[in-house]
């Protein structure tokens, strides 16, 4: 598995996508997108993090148990952050109506 | 020497009255926490029964008898794994559904609620009735009237707990939380802090009287027990120079605080807010953390110059001036 | 270990308590990943907090964005990755056998990377932001309009990027000990595991990088220039 | 599990003149810098049993000062300390480490049928980051000590307290990543070090507990260490993310704080479960009932523990909306609970069941975990727990979990395994007595603690109103009784490391790679890599002990 050679054009080829990647997001930050700035600022970012994985990182030519530990991570990551927001952005709701309905955006909102 | 005696008569004389096991229960709601209560204490108690019951039960029956011994092998068995996993889950879901439809019950006040302003201190409770009477450490209320209270705290987390009401709820530096009772029997009870504060936390313990509602309004009139919050409200509003902005007509540097308890605002960012005891304070304490569409962000900030009594008061006046209930998109 | 003749002739830098080299190779590879997770979530606790806050109070977070200036973290984000290239290239000369002047070339150009990244950060960026009282707990004097919220924001900022700095400290520390390693020949086409778990703790503090910088400099709505 | 692999040892061999890990060398430097996983298991040993006796000193005293409403020994302030003291070294000192760095050190490597753990160093490096951030604690503790509570909750212990709130943090802090390098070390070695045939499902449940307990100290600590970390920082600079002036959130601390220390209940348990697992086969000769479903319910325990911290924060002012959600979860944690509980039941019908010291500590486990885990229910349900979070309910509770659960499990493991430590036996007679000893105090102590909490006695408070004072007594007459139950077993077994006769490799005649090779074990544990053939807890198998062959 860890013995796999990366030819060296992959490894430049990585580092150039990463370098265009960056200065796109950049770029994107100065257009004005709405809500739209933060999904594609993290959207390229999630995708320089899997080229630097896959490849730098050889994820892409180990075995599944190592990709099943890094998705852990990633998915207790998730709950921690689920779980505290679904407290901190619905204190209000029964200082208000207390009504199912009047939550269903701020769930939204979680996701 | 005569102090152990003396200790060792009292616990007799305790013991001989009978150790109580359940706490006064003078609350609208305490009776049915305590059914829930008496409910899981019968599961434990089966549950535990039955367990020691059959591990007593094996260890005389299958007790060792030779040191050859070789007992048969069992794998196990699925459809009694299925059993033991179905019946504690419907248990537990049962269990579920019971506490929390109680707690949803409990956690709203009725909207015709009294209100009580709570404020937690190093180390002790400062308690403020609307119509101006202050208490530390006591509070009086009618019985059968629902009550709500809305705290705070001046320095750490404290807890207001009153056993007797089964209620208990956390003083948040920084945020008003609240909590609401309605007391059915009248008398003495225990006011605890619940969340540990520091050094006199045990001390920060004091009483809640439930009065009959006449001698309730007798002991709110009784001698000069401080102006009501409005009120004191209104000299400070003018006192600290916001008359000045916030004019009445809505010409001022800031907007007018006519009408506007209850209201959602709409914010320069385009969200709506609703005008609540929260969002007053914040208002007071952090100006300019929220922009409004027509006023420039020039308010200074009344942080560390006045105290969490004085917010509240300046809160209730805002509210004196706004409409008594919430409407919903009034604007 | 005094029976350790008794497994018989080892090639250098095995463990006696492994079968074989490819059994060791295995675990250590797997323990890096492992701790990657742990550091996963100890900057995860931060990252929580920060979209937590962020999502409470969107404009003051997206004003004390506007007070950062994006020139030095697009460049450091470049230089951060340039230094993952060399590093990868670097345990690429090891597996090929390559001569061990050419790992060393390669590791301590990843060292003059990495110092170049904390060169901007402390020397340029944490100076200018502390000439302009921007620093929580250091002469903070920010006085516009979200002025708590930018506070937050900025105990953040420096939270965030001093631990980032501080495995980045860390990661040259290793990279010298590697260093000194590939100068005494150390590394085979055989054994070269601690250049291989070492560039993982290297590229994910890479990745640490790559979402601070957006999460820091670039969703504060740059296109806003000046005012709310 | 049966291997060809130590047949030709002689029966000479349990005498100690035999070269072991014990005997393989001198002096302290060989302690000191041993990389041996079973003299690190000793290290520990020796270093967490001084903590609970210190930590036990410190409630021994809590309990005296009780005696009497208005307190009977100590100032409010000293009682804080006490308390918080009492907490932080039981907590991440003792009862963290407890089975995983001790028993889970000594069997880990033995169980799967490895000469060491992965990483021999790491493992050395953890137990002495243990020891430096123990030794803060104990500077902070003789400096002072701190009064904020083990759990540090802001903005007390940020802003308002006076007392060593830094140095303890920084020890909590360094032990965190004790914890986890032993937890990492665990999940390597489990993975990529079983023995040839030792297939998942043939592993002991022990080792599948431990590699629970790995994945919430792997996920969970980190995020203790931040978060202990932030706060530290925000005490020195004062200013931090958790401060309610510049509109910080204490509450966020809470949940950070709970997202690793609820879980960390489960650190303590687990360990505790696995342990019952091996010794309710043992004495009662049989297979475990229902392998699969123990195995599978302690790593449904490590998944779902990390979805319930709310719960200890119903009254907090957290949402009504995450409260009833964390309360569904906290209910689903039961179930893998009550699931280990019915098999253990299950595993002793119909089987051999005879009565040593460690069997005595397991069935008083059942009991005591059986409770103290039905009484997790009264703090699930949200009604309930709003009245009884932050009284005398909790502590019981707690305590039935973490002293009659891990503290009893602990003590069947250590008087289990102790022959395979030492090479030596204990007076099972007195092991016996002091179990009993044990039981009856601990009960004394925490029962009544359930009915002065849901009589209002809020926890923490160093003068309680007098109508309390009988139950508290009665309490503090149970903490004596049970005091002297943790002496005894201190006492022979230290004795029995002199004077113990040998116990032989297997004295029990239990199942397990740990018990095929002599006791004490040689430095490398086998003298060949067994090959595992048979499933685990193969009792019904003909005894091939030893002396086969």
């Amino acid at each position: 598995m860890s013995e796999h050679i990366v030819p060296v054009r992959i490894y430049i080829g990585v580092f150039l996508a990463l370098m265009a990647l960056t200065a796109l997001t950049t770029a994107v930050a100065f257009i004005d997108l709405g809500r739209w700035n933060t999904v594609a600022a993290l959207a390229i970012a999630v995708t320089k993090m899997f080229l630097v994985v896959l490849f730098f990182m050889h994820l892409k030519y180990s075995s599944g148990l190592t990709q099943l530990v890094l998705l852990a991570g990633f998915f207790w990551l998730a709950i921690m952050v689920t779980l505290t927001l679904s407290d901190e952005l619905t204190r209000w709701w029964t200082q208000t109506s207390g009504s199912w309905s009047a939550l269903l955006p701020f769930l939204l909102r979680l996701f | 020497m005569t102090e152990i005696m003396q200790t060792g008569l009292g616990l007799l004389a305790a013991i001989q009255e009978g150790i109580p096991i359940r706490p006064p229960a003078a609350s609208s709601i305490a009776e049915g926490v305590d059914r829930l209560h008496f409910f899981l204490t019968g599961i434990t108690l089966f549950f535990t029964a039955v367990i020691f019951a059959i591990i007593f039960y094996f260890m005389v029956k299958y007790r060792r008898r030779s040191e050859d011994e070789r007992p048969a092998d069992i794998e196990g068995s699925l459809p009694l794994e299925v059993v033991w996993t179905v019946i504690p889950t419907l248990l537990v879901a049962v269990v579920f559904v019971w506490a929390s439809s109680l707690y949803f019950e409990n956690s709203r006040p009725p909207s015709a609620s009294m209100e009580i302003f709570v404020i937690g201190k190093q180390w002790m409770w400062h308690l403020q009735h609307p119509e101006g009477p202050r208490e530390i450490n006591e509070l009086h209320v009618p019985v059968n009237v629902p009550v709500k209270l809305t705290m705070t705290s001046e320095d750490v987390i404290h807890d207001f707990y009153i056993p007797a009401f089964r209620v208990k709820k956390d003083a948040v530096p920084g945020r008003y939380t609240s909590l609401w009772f309605q007391a059915t029997k009248l008398g003495t009870y225990h006011l605890f802090c619940a969340q540990y504060c520091g050094a006199d936390h045990a001390e920060m313990i004091g009483w809640v009287y439930v009065m009959t509602p006449s001698d309730y309004a007798a002991w709110l009139s009784g001698g000069a027990r401080g102006e009501p919050m409005a009120q004191a409200g209104e000299k400070l509003f003018n006192r600290l120079g916001c008359a000045t902005c916030h004019l009445p007509d809505g010409t001022g540097k800031g907007p007018s605080l006519v009408g506007l308890y209850g209201k959602q605002e709409k914010l320069r960012s385009g969200e709506m807010k609703l005008v609540d005891e929260t969002l007053i304070r914040q208002a007071i304490v952090t100006p300019n953390s929220f922009l409004l569409p027509n006023y420039a962000p020039v308010m200074p900030t009344f942080q560390g110059l006045i105290n969490e009594e004085q917010v509240l008061q300046l809160i209730a006046y805002v509210k004196s001036l706004g409409p008594e209930e919430r409407k919903a998109n009034s604007k | 270990m005094a029976d350790l003749a008794a497994h018989g002739v080892h090639p250098p830098g095995f463990a006696h308590q492994f079968e074989d080299m490819e059994q060791q190779r295995d675990a250590g590879s797997l323990g890096m990943w492992v701790f990657l997770v742990t550091e996963i979530m100890f900057f995860g606790g931060l990252f929580a907090s920060y979209i937590i806050y962020r999502a409470l109070d969107l404009r003051a977070f997206e004003t004390g964005s506007r007070l950062l200036d994006i020139r030095f973290g697009a460049a450091n984000t470049a230089v951060l990755i340039g230094s993952s290239l060399t590093m990868a290239l670097a345990i690429r000369s090891a597996q090929v056998g390559k001569p061990k002047s050419q790992i060393i070339f390669y590791l301590i150009m990843t060292m003059i990377l990495g110092a170049l990244f904390l060169g901007l950060k402390f020397t340029f960026e944490w100076r200018h932001d502390y000439v302009e009282h921007l620093v929580p707990g250091f002469g903070f004097a920010y006085k516009g309009p979200f002025a708590h919220g930018v506070e937050l924001f900025f105990c953040f900022y420096f939270f965030m990027t001093g631990l980032h700095a501080l495995h980045m400290i860390v990661g040259l520390g290793i990279l010298t000990v590697l260093t000194i390693m590939a100068s005494r020949g150390r590394f085979t086409e055989q054994y070269y595991a601690p250049l291989e778990i070492s560039g993982l703790y290297w590229h994910f503090v890479d990745i640490v990088w790559i979402f601070l910088f957006p999460l820091l400099y670039l969703i504060g709505g740059r296109y806003v220039l000046g005012g709310n | 599990m049966s291997t060809a692999v130590i047949d030709a040892l002689p029966e000479a061999s349990a005498q100690p003149s035999r070269v072991n890990y014990l005997n393989a060398s001198y002096g302290i430097r060989s302690w000191l810098l041993t990389t041996d996983h079973k003299r690190i298991a000793l290290l520990y040993l020796s270093s967490i049993t001084l903590m609970f006796f210190v930590g036990g000193a410190f409630a021994v005293l809590m309990r005296l000062h009780l005696i009497q409403p208005q307190g009977a020994l100590v100032e409010p302030d000293t009682y804080n300390k006490l308390f918080t003291l009492h907490g932080v070294i039981m907590i991440f000192f003792f009862l963290i480490p407890s089975i995983p760095a001790t028993l889970g050190n000594f069997l880990v490597p033995m169980m799967v049928g490895a000469r060491d753990l992965a990483f021999p160093r790491l493992n050395l490096l953890s137990w002495y980051i243990y020891a430096i951030g123990a030794i803060f604690t104990l500077y902070a503790t003789i400096s002072g000590g701190v009064d904020t509570g083990w759990t540090f909750y802001p903005p007390y212990s940020s802003t308002f307290s006076h007392t060593q709130v830094v140095p303890v943090a920084l020890g909590v802090f360094i032990t965190g990543f004790s914890s986890i390098l032993t937890g990492l070390n665990f999940v390597v070695t489990i993975h990529k070090m079983r023995a040839p045939g030792l297939t998942w499902f043939r592993l002991p449940l022990f080792i599948w507990a431990i590699y629970a307990t790995s994945i919430i100290m792997i996920l969970g600590t980190p995020v203790v260490a931040i978060t202990i970390f932030l706060l530290g920082l925000e005490r020195l600079l004062h200013v931090g993310i958790f401060d309610p002036k510049i509109g910080g959130d204490p509450v966020l601390f809470q949940h950070l704080f709970w997202f690793y220390s609820h879980p960390a209940v489960y650190i303590m348990i687990l360990p505790g479960l696995g342990v019952m697992s091996e010794l309710v086969t043992c004495f009662s000769r049989k297979r475990i009932f229902g392998y699969s479903f123990v195995a599978f319910s302690s790593m449904a325990i490590a998944v779902i523990s990390f979805l319930v911290w709310g719960h200890h924060m119903f009254v907090t002012g957290q949402s009504v909306y995450a409260g009833l959600i964390f309360s569904v979860l906290s209910f689903l944690v039961a179930i893998p609970s009550a699931v280990k509980v019915f098999n253990w039941t299950a595993t002793l019908y119909k089987g051999s069941i005879s009565y040593q010291a460690p069997m005595l500590y397991a069935l008083g486990f059942i009991g005591l975990f059986t409770m103290g885990g039905l009484t997790g229910l009264f703090l699930a349900s949200l009604a309930t727990d709003v009245h009884l979070n932050g009284t005398y309910f909790i502590v019981a509770h707690f305590h039935y979990i973490m002293v009659g659960g891990a503290v009893m499990a602990y003590l069947g493991g250590i008087h289990f395994w102790w022959p395979k430590i030492t090479g030596r036996m204990y007076p099972d007679g007195w092991a016996r007595f002091a179990a009993l000893v044990i039981f009856v105090g601990f009960n004394l102590t925490f029962f009544p603690q359930f009915i002065i909490g849901y009589l209002g006695m809020p926890r923490r408070y160093a003068v309680y109103p007098p109508e309390f004072q009988v139950l508290n007594v009665m309490s503090s007459a149970g903490a004596s009784i049970l005091g002297v139950g943790y002496l005894i077993p201190l006492i022979y077994l230290i004795w029995s490391m002199r004077y113990g006769p040998a116990a032989g490799p297997n004295p029990w005649q239990a199942k397990g790679l740990e018990w095929e090779t002599p006791s004490p074990p040689p430095t490398e544990n086998f003298e060949e890599i067994p090959v595992v053939t048979e499933e685990a807890y193969d009792y019904a198998a003909p005894h091939t002990g030893v002396a086969r062959g």
